[in-house]
């Protein structure tokens, strides 16, 4: 089997990938792996900004940034982790600006900065101007710019590389082994720091603003290798996502001015939020508008009309708007509802659910980016995560809009800086004879596979109960169901048929092995979400309603063992300057 | 492989294929000129070439010549002065153009012909 | 990028253009003499009163010039979107070349060594 | 409503020629052809293979040829395209590796060529951000939005004629950081690009600005650098 050697290996080339790689690749040899082209990473889809606290158009501070990030986490987030963001994050910016970042600009001429859900001046007096961003495609200038000053720097891209196995052993990790996508062979990426920037999982979900290539492989490796994962159970739901394929809608529809309607043509946010009504905050109004579905209020598509199918979607209707204003400052909406949902905002109300969006959970990681394996922070040797799919934790049990991509970039900087510290004191392992085996093994079975089972059902099935039993509202009833279902799953799951064996770009092979990871994180997702006996951020539980600091102020671990039970384990939270208060905005 | 033609294909294909066309008449028509010297012969020549076969291929001549000088403007305006949305208008605009110079210079050589 | 043969080809497109716009003048020119100004009639009488004078001399001599540049810079250009042979390009582009030459030369001595024969005109 | 798929179809191991297979799916409103591919890999053939991500038009991967024109599959509506037979290739001009996934190295190898990064050897003045004017910003704003989806590059007849022509997504980033106000590297790229496979390959086709699912009118961006480099010469 071939063996590449390079002192650092990242997998994942978004946003934290590549700006860890410029970084590392400044004292060491570093190979970035990524399953699909640098820049095809799902970083480009961010739309609304990147937060720091620059003050170019308000008197923004990085402390009532630190404040609303702690608050906004509902008090779960880790404050050491808040406060390094908080304060770094204009550096970041100023970085990417130099690096040439097209940012939108101020008359001035300075970085523009707009407004965002949960981000305010003088904790929490009024909104601030925090978000810098790029019309509406934040994102995609962000990553294109770090992909191209990584061409700059000569970084070793291996493109349409799966990694399907971590290697670790004596916890120390050794490397990675990759499968080839292209011309289908296993190779052995070994190593001296391995880092994982691999993304979310927002394809455990049936209705999600994630790409496809979001099955959050790196999590499940992890997992197989006996490492842990933290605080699983916070999922974050944006409220308007497209109806069926959720692409999100963004929250600047109902800046302009949008109902959002039951079947009735009811505006129902007078029930839930009588005031601010549809711009009342995101978890909020993702759990309206899906008790409006849940009891029987949803809009019906003909189809279900006709058939007498309760409805699982409601409206969001501009058309009392006028065309001109829309087509001016929403262009992409247009384009968006057009495109996915056939219908023309002017003229029609846009179908739209909440839907899946952000991972708060992760590979548990330090503030330097070091893998922890347990609750006393013991790092793993030459492990490293970034980015969304790792779990600083600076977003505890929610996320604030526009923190992610800094997140991941600025931790994804700090993580690299670590690596390039780290690097000339680590050393060549041997990479255990066994591991290549196992991996070959795995893939063999893949391609002998010739069951009954359909991949793609399977899939599905797991992304429609997912929604139904871990989605938004969740209780210990729906929760054991779906543990039920997943176990189901992995059964089936052992009885797939693929019918393609050809090693040329075979992506029947690749989706199914998506899948088992999407089973096997999920199965994480749902005990933690069951033991956790509260309402917190993202995890609202109908059986627990409040929040309870005595008993859950901690994070989740979760480990599988090797007999392939998920046991859990828990760590403090890191609180510094702000003690948990009531959550009211 | 294939790849459906829309407007700016069409213009590209006819501005190579009559200005290749105009090239190799150039070369003709040089040859053909450089008989000056011989009045008699020349004169020949032009009699021969003045009758009515070539005078109708002539007709091809100008709209080749057309065809080439008013998309050469068309390539003009994208290259100068940031037409590049406007390329098909400005094509089917000179099109028009075009056909009526065609019209207009075609009927006279017809004529001269003796056809009309 | 792989440098192609030759220098960059700036200056082809440039002239492309410039000649094109002249040429535009000096067919419009040549078509209205020829086909409007007299009576549709070519006959050496007419021709050779033309090309006697100067100022004619200097219009025909220009256009000839620049056609050929520019149809024969058209052909190169042609043969550098389709043949990528070094060699085979090298021989085509020289080829274009010395055919263009010749033929300038030979519409250049029809021109300026064009004298009206004696007792010739009218 | 029921459409025929008629798709490319081809695999270096199988030893056959490429060919076409005809699918039939029941096509919904608001279905794109990227559902129904998936649709057609999830239950007719498992083997069909072509690239995919965020099908919402931003990671650039399902850049295919649609009825004869690139586009990007997540973001054509099916029953939009009013035909009821739907021909399906893989973009063109480049080497297809297997069904609709084609080979992007020669694309990205053009892209790294032009120095795709701000050239600009003076630190800047302050420790924050360099000032650029909305009015500066907004001269660049079209050409940032690229994905690199290939569309346009696959659809330009020459780049079909000669492989190593740049072609309009490698000049389209050669002009967003050329004409950035930040960047100083104008010089170093048109030295790259006034050369026989530069700029000058460009006909003014125009099947670039049809293909770009972004509207970039990458024609637009190759006019301003081939003026710029007659105007420095000449
Ligand atoms: C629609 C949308 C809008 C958003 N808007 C905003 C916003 O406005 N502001 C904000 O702050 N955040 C936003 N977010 C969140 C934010 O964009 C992401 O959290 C962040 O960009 C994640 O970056 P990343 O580098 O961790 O992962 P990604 O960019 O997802 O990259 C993951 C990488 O890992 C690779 N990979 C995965 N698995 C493997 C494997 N097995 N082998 C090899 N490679 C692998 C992939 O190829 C990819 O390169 C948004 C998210 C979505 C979905
Ligand atoms: C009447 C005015 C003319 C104009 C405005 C004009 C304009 C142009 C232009 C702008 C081009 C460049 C096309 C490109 O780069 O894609 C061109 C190409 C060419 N022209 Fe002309 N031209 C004219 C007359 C002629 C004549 C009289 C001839 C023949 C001698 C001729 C022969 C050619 C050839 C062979 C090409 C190359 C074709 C190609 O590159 O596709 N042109 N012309
Ligand atoms: S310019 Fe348009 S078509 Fe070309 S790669 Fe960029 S987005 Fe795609
Ligand atoms: S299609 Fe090609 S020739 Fe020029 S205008 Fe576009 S790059
Ligand atoms: S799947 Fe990303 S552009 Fe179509």
């Amino acid at each position: 089997m071939m063996v590449h050697n390079h002192e650092v290996v990242i997998i994942g080339a978004g946003l934290a990938g590549t700006r860890a790689a410029l970084e590392a690749a400044k004292v060491a040899d570093v190979a970035v792996l990524s399953k699909i082209f640098p820049s095809r990473s799902h970083s480009g889809a961010a739309q609304g900004g990147m937060a720091a606290a620059l003050g170019n158009l308000d008197d923004d501070n990085w402390e009532y940034h630190m404040f609303d990030t702690v608050k906004g986490s509902d008090y779960l987030g880790d404050q050491d982790a808040a406060e390094i963001l908080a304060k770094e994050a204009p550096e970041v910016i100023y970085e990417m600006e130099h690096m040439g970042a097209p940012f939108s600009r101020t008359p001035e001429g300075k970085i523009a900065q707009r407004k965002f859900g949960g981000h305010t001046l003088n904790f929490g007096e009024k909104p601030a101007l925090r978000a810098c961003y790029s019309a509406d495609y934040t994102g995609h200038i962000l990553l294109h710019t770090l992909f191209e000053q990584c061409i700059k720097q000569g970084v070793r891209f291996y493109s349409e590389y799966q990694v399907v196995h971590l290697i670790v052993k004596d916890d120390i990790c050794r490397g990675v082994v990759a499968w080839d996508i292209r011309n289908g062979g296993l190779q052995v990426f070994r190593a001296k720091a391995v880092m994982f920037a691999s993304g979310g999982y927002g394809r455990a979900y049936r209705i999600t603003t994630n790409a496809h290539a979001n099955t959050g492989d790196g999590l499940d490796l992890a997992l197989r290798a006996g490492l842990p994962l933290e605080d699983m159970e916070f999922v974050q739901f944006h409220p308007t996502g497209i109806y069926r394929n959720g692409i999100l809608m963004t929250e600047g529809a109902r800046g302009e001015g949008a109902y959002l309607l039951n079947k009735d043509g009811e505006r129902f946010m007078k029930r839930y939020a009588p005031t601010l009504m549809e711009l009342a905050p995101r978890d909020l109004t993702a759990r309206a508008i899906q008790t409006e579905i849940n009891e029987g209020r949803g809009c019906q598509t003909p189809e279900q009309k006709a058939q007498g199918i309760p409805g699982d979607f409601v409206d969001l209707d501009l058309s009392h708007v006028s065309e001109a204003k829309l087509r001016a400052v929403l262009p992409q909406i247009f384009d968006l509802a057009r495109n996915f949902a056939g219908v023309n905002v002017a003229k029609e109300p846009t179908p739209i659910q909440p839907t899946a969006h952000y991972s708060m959970g992760g590979l548990p990681v330090n503030v330097d980016g070091q893998f922890i394996r347990d609750a006393k922070n013991t790092p793993v040797r030459g492990l490293y995560a970034a980015g969304e799919c790792a779990c600083v934790s600076v977003h505890g049990a929610n996320r604030l809009g526009c923190n992610s991509t800094q997140d991941a970039t600025l931790n994804g900087r700090r993580t690299g800086r670590t690596i390039a510290r780290d690097v000339p004191h680590l050393s060549w392992e041997d990479v255990p004879a066994e591991d290549v085996k196992a991996a070959e093994k795995d893939l063999d079975w893949y391609y002998q596979a010739n069951g009954s089972e359909n991949v793609a059902d399977l899939r599905t099935r797991l992304q429609d109960t997912m929604m139904v039993n871990c989605g938004i509202y969740r209780n210990e009833k729906d929760l054991k169901t779906q543990l039920g279902i997943i176990k189901e799953l992995q059964g089936r799951g052992k009885k797939i048929g693929v019918k393609d064996k050809s090693k040329c770009f075979n992506s029947e092979v690749m989706e199914a092995m998506e899948l088992g990871h999407l089973l096997n994180f999920s199965e994480v997702i749902v005990i933690g979400a069951i033991e956790r006996q509260e309402s917190r951020g993202a995890h609202a539980r109908t059986d627990f309603p409040t929040r309870d600091d005595a008993k859950w102020l901690k994070h989740t671990l979760a480990y599988q063992e090797p007999d392939g039970r998920i046991r859990l384990d828990y760590k403090p939270v890191t609180i510094t300057r702000f003690q948990p208060k009531e959550r009211k905005y | 492989m294939h790849y459906k033609w829309k407007t700016g294909m069409w213009a590209f294909v006819f501005h190579r294929a009559s200005g290749l066309a105009l090239s190799l008449y150039l070369l003709l028509h040089i040859n053909v000129v450089s008989s000056l010297y011989n009045p008699a012969k020349f004169d020949n020549t032009m009699g021969f070439l003045g009758s009515p076969l070539f005078r109708i291929l002539e007709i091809g001549l100008l709209a080749a010549v057309l065809y080439h000088s008013l998309n050469g403007i068309r390539i003009f305006l994208i290259d100068f002065t940031n037409s590049t949305r406007k390329h098909s208008q400005i094509f089917w605009l000179l099109a028009v153009v075009g056909l009526i110079i065609f019209v207009a210079g075609a009927y006279p050589m017809l004529h001269h012909a003796g056809i009309l | 990028m792989e440098k192609g043969i030759g220098s960059g080809g700036a200056f082809a497109w440039f002239f492309q253009r410039i000649s094109g716009a002249f040429l535009l003048i000096a067919l419009l020119a040549h078509f209205w003499v020829l086909h409007y100004a007299s009576n549709g009639e070519v006959t050496f009488q007419i021709v050779a009163q033309r090309l006697a004078t100067p100022l004619w001399k200097t219009i025909d001599l220009g256009f000839l010039v620049f056609a050929i540049i520019h149809g024969f810079n058209g052909f190169i250009m042609v043969i550098h979107d389709y043949i990528h042979s070094h060699n085979l390009r090298l021989a085509l582009v020289s080829l274009v070349w010395v055919v263009g030459i010749l033929i300038g030369i030979m519409g250049m001595i029809t021109i300026i060594g064009f004298k009206v024969p004696v007792g010739g005109v009218i | 409503m029921n459409l025929t798929f008629k798709i490319y179809r081809f695999n270096p191991e199988s030893g056959q020629p490429p060919h076409y297979q005809d699918f039939t799916v029941d096509v919904k409103k608001g279905e794109t052809v990227l559902d129904v591919l998936g649709e057609i890999k999830a239950h007719q053939d498992g083997t069909l293979v072509y690239r995919r991500s965020c099908r919402s038009g931003i990671c650039g991967s399902c850049a295919m040829q649609i009825n004869g024109l690139n586009k990007l599959a997540c973001e054509t509506q099916a029953l939009e395209l009013q035909t009821a037979t739907v021909v399906v290739d893989p973009l063109p001009g480049f080497k297809p590796i297997r069904d609709l996934a084609v080979d992007l190295e020669p694309f990205y190898e053009k892209l790294r060529s032009i120095l795709p990064y701000l050239i600009n050897p003076d630190p800047p003045e302050t420790d924050k951000e360099r000032y650029q004017s909305p009015e500066d910003f907004a001269k660049i704003e079209i050409s940032i939005s690229c994905i690199l989806c290939a569309s346009c590059t696959s659809s330009c007849p020459s780049f079909w004629a000669d492989k190593s022509y740049a072609g309009p997504a490698a000049l389209v980033k050669a002009f967003r950081y050329s004409y950035d106000t930040r960047d100083a590297g104008l010089r170093e790229r048109l030295d790259m690009l006034d050369n026989k496979h530069g700029l000058w390959r460009c006909h003014t086709i125009m099947n670039c600005n049809d293909a770009c699912p972004k509207k970039i009118f990458p024609t637009e961006g190759i006019s301003f650098l081939k003026r710029k480099v007659v105007e420095n010469k000449y």
